[in-house]
């Protein structure tokens, strides 16, 4: 198995993982946090998938560099929607998901 | 000679980077872990960008390598303070 | 031995992500998530994506973490924190294993790369990254650059209007002369040089407007945390124009090129060179100050609650 | 050479894994961040150890990261300070129940 496989994989898994997190967690920072895991899983699988050509693509990673920015400013969209959310309903998790998990 | 020395320094590093981490680990307080901790911080990197002057070219590398070291000494120093205030306050407040 | 390096960074790569998302609190889970950061930096250098690495380094271990802990601080002050674990989720669980499992198959099932031996056309610019953010893919950097100014909107539009007019985030303070102000005051200048030069060697080296523009950002943000420098109240105007000034220039530029007859947002070869460098500088500065807002957040006059 | 390069860097990865042990342990805040200061540490030292492979690019990287390695702990102190904006080191302590901030001196 190549190096190149090996990220290709870790980064799929990071995908795989973040949804997981984003679907199980209730905590909706922890789901920000998952979601970011997601992005980064698919910024390596898609670097890796890049590299195969030998030298590195420079393509994927103009991409990728902005699509890194692109998730922070994200990212901290979603964190000010929380912030609100709990300044208003004093909770930190969604109103339907109160209750049951 | 060079290979020597580097081989030297940079093994000796990587014994601080596990002591550190085996202190880090087993200590029983914050404050004793931190003292693990900021060996790792500065020995170990210290050690690990003394050994590697001698394997880069050029004198830029080598003021970025010094650089390198300067920076992480000051945010250890940095981190450990306010890690330690942190934890004070946790404690009697 | 470089394998079994590669094999390590991996499985330590893949253990906090896992860490990251099954661990019981939030505050475990953010941290987590910096040390990811932290990894990812090092597996971009070992892929060859210096330009990449540099950007997450700045970011994902630096601008995230601190926009994750900072939020962290805020909610515990505002919500009983109710850090009752999520169950395990055994479809989701299984739905996500098939996900990974797909993805895995897709690498192996992708035709080889075909092996064409093609060179960049000139852009002016040494760097290929930086030559396809701003030139042959302009379109997509000028976009880009909108859509962080658009979040900045969106993240303002939930200041209260009560605060409208304050200093940006929370009003920070300090021990005169302690150590965090000491921290303040040493850093910032050497690291404004760094992101400078990152900035200036785009061109040539990897670096470029964001990989310098994130490190000018964090360098700003460690600024405003410590006390040097109070951010500016929401409503200044000459902030205002250091956020729009990357996307005029580009704007500008591009405009240039379609009256110069060459097309929009197509840099002509002579000048390209040139007018990269100006945009980049722009970009730069554009894309810093917008950072270090989104992470300070809308102003939250604690005096009014 | 490169062979020892990667051995040792190879064993600071091994080491980080200590570290990562510490941050899952904790069992305060402050643990969970010493551990993550550790990793950074051991981050910059796996990237100098790889510019002989990976030239000048493995450096600025690394110096990148030591050049932001105190920022996610400046944002835990204030995360962690009375009203979220503190300094640990300030002597007047804002009032013990977390009610908001008395007044701010700017600093």
């Amino acid at each position: 198995m190549s190096a190149l496989t090996l990220y290709a994989l870790t980064g799929s898994a990071a995908i795989g993982i973040g949804f997981y997190g984003l679907i199980a967690a209730r905590h909706l920072l922890r789901r920000i946090v998952a979601f970011n895991l997601i992005g980064s899983g698919l910024f390596l699988f898609f670097g890796a998938t890049g590299a195969r050509g030998g030298a590195a693509d420079p393509v994927p990673q103009a991409l990728i560099i902005t699509g890194i920015v692109v998730a922070l400013s994200a990212s901290a969209l979603a964190v000010g929607l929380l912030v609100a959310h709990a300044r208003v309903a004093g909770r930190v998790v969604l109103p339907e998901e109160e209750d049951g998990g | 000679m060079a290979d020597i020395a580097t081989i030297a320094f940079t093994g000796l590093g990587l014994c601080f980077f596990i002591a550190g981490t085996i202190g880090l680990l087993r200590f029983p307080d914050v404050f004793t872990r931190l003292h693990a901790l900021t060996k790792a911080d500065n020995l170990g990197l210290g050690f690990i960008t003394l050994g590697m002057l001698f394997q880069v070219e050029g004198w830029r590398e080598m003021a970025l390598l010094v650089l390198i070291w300067a920076l992480t000494l000051l945010a250890a120093g940095t981190v450990s303070q306010l890690i330690a205030r942190a934890a004070l306050k946790d404690r009697s407040g | 031995m470089t394998w079994a390096f590669d094999a390590a960074l991996c499985a330590l790569i893949l253990g906090v992500a896992f860490a990251t998302v099954l661990g019981r609190g939030v505050f475990r889970s953010i941290v987590f998530f910096i040390v990811y950061g932290l990894l990812m930096a090092v597996a971009w250098v070992r892929l060859d994506a210096v330009d990449v690495a540099l950007a997450e380094a700045a970011i994902g271990a630096g601008l995230t973490g601190v926009l994750f802990l900072t939020t962290f601080g805020r909610l515990a002050r505002n919500v009983s924190d109710d850090a009752a674990p999520g169950r395990f989720h055994l479809p989701a669980a299984l739905a996500c294993g098939g996900l990974t499992g797909a993805l895995a198959w897709a690498w192996f099932a992708m035709p080889a790369p075909v092996r064409r031996e093609w060179e960049l056309p000139p852009a002016g610019v040494e760097n290929p990254v930086t030559a396809v953010l701003l030139n042959f893919r302009a379109w997509d950097t000028l976009l880009e650059s909108i859509v962080l100014l658009a979040a900045l909107i969106g993240l303002w539009m939930m200041a209260r209007d009560g605060d409208w007019g304050d200093r940006l985030g929370l009003p920070q303070h300090v021990r005169p002369g302690g150590v965090m102000a000491g921290f303040g005051r040493l850093l910032p200048p050497v690291g404004f040089l760094v992101g400078v030069y990152l900035v200036y060697v785009g061109a040539d080296q990897p670096g470029g407007a964001f990989q310098g523009g994130t490190v000018l950002a964090a360098v700003g943000l460690v600024a405003a945390l410590a006390g040097l420098v109070r951010p500016p109240r929401i409503a200044a105007h000459r902030w205002r124009v250091a956020l729009v000034a990357g996307p005029s220039v580009f704007l500008v530029a591009g405009l240039a090129g379609a009256v110069l007859g060459a097309g929009f947002l197509t840099l002509p070869e002579p000048v390209a060179g040139t007018a990269i460098f100006v945009i980049e500088v722009g970009l730069a500065i554009s894309i810093a100050v917008t950072l270090v807002f989104l992470v300070l957040g809308p102003p939250e006059g604690e005096r009014r609650e | 050479m490169t062979v020892w390069l990667s051995f040792v860097a190879l064993g600071v990865l091994a080491s980080l894994a200590g570290a990562l042990l510490r941050v899952w342990k904790g069992p305060g805040p402050a643990d969970r961040m010493m551990g993550a200061q550790l990793v950074g540490t051991g981050g910059v030292a796996v990237l100098v150890l790889l510019a002989p492979v990976h030239g000048r690019g493995a450096l600025d990287v690394a110096l990148t990261l030591a050049l932001l390695a105190a920022l996610a702990a400046v944002g835990f102190v204030k995360a962690t300070s009375a009203d979220g904006a503190g300094d640990p080191e300030e002597d007047e302590t804002p009032s013990p129940d977390r009610g908001p901030a008395g007044e701010t001196s700017d600093g």
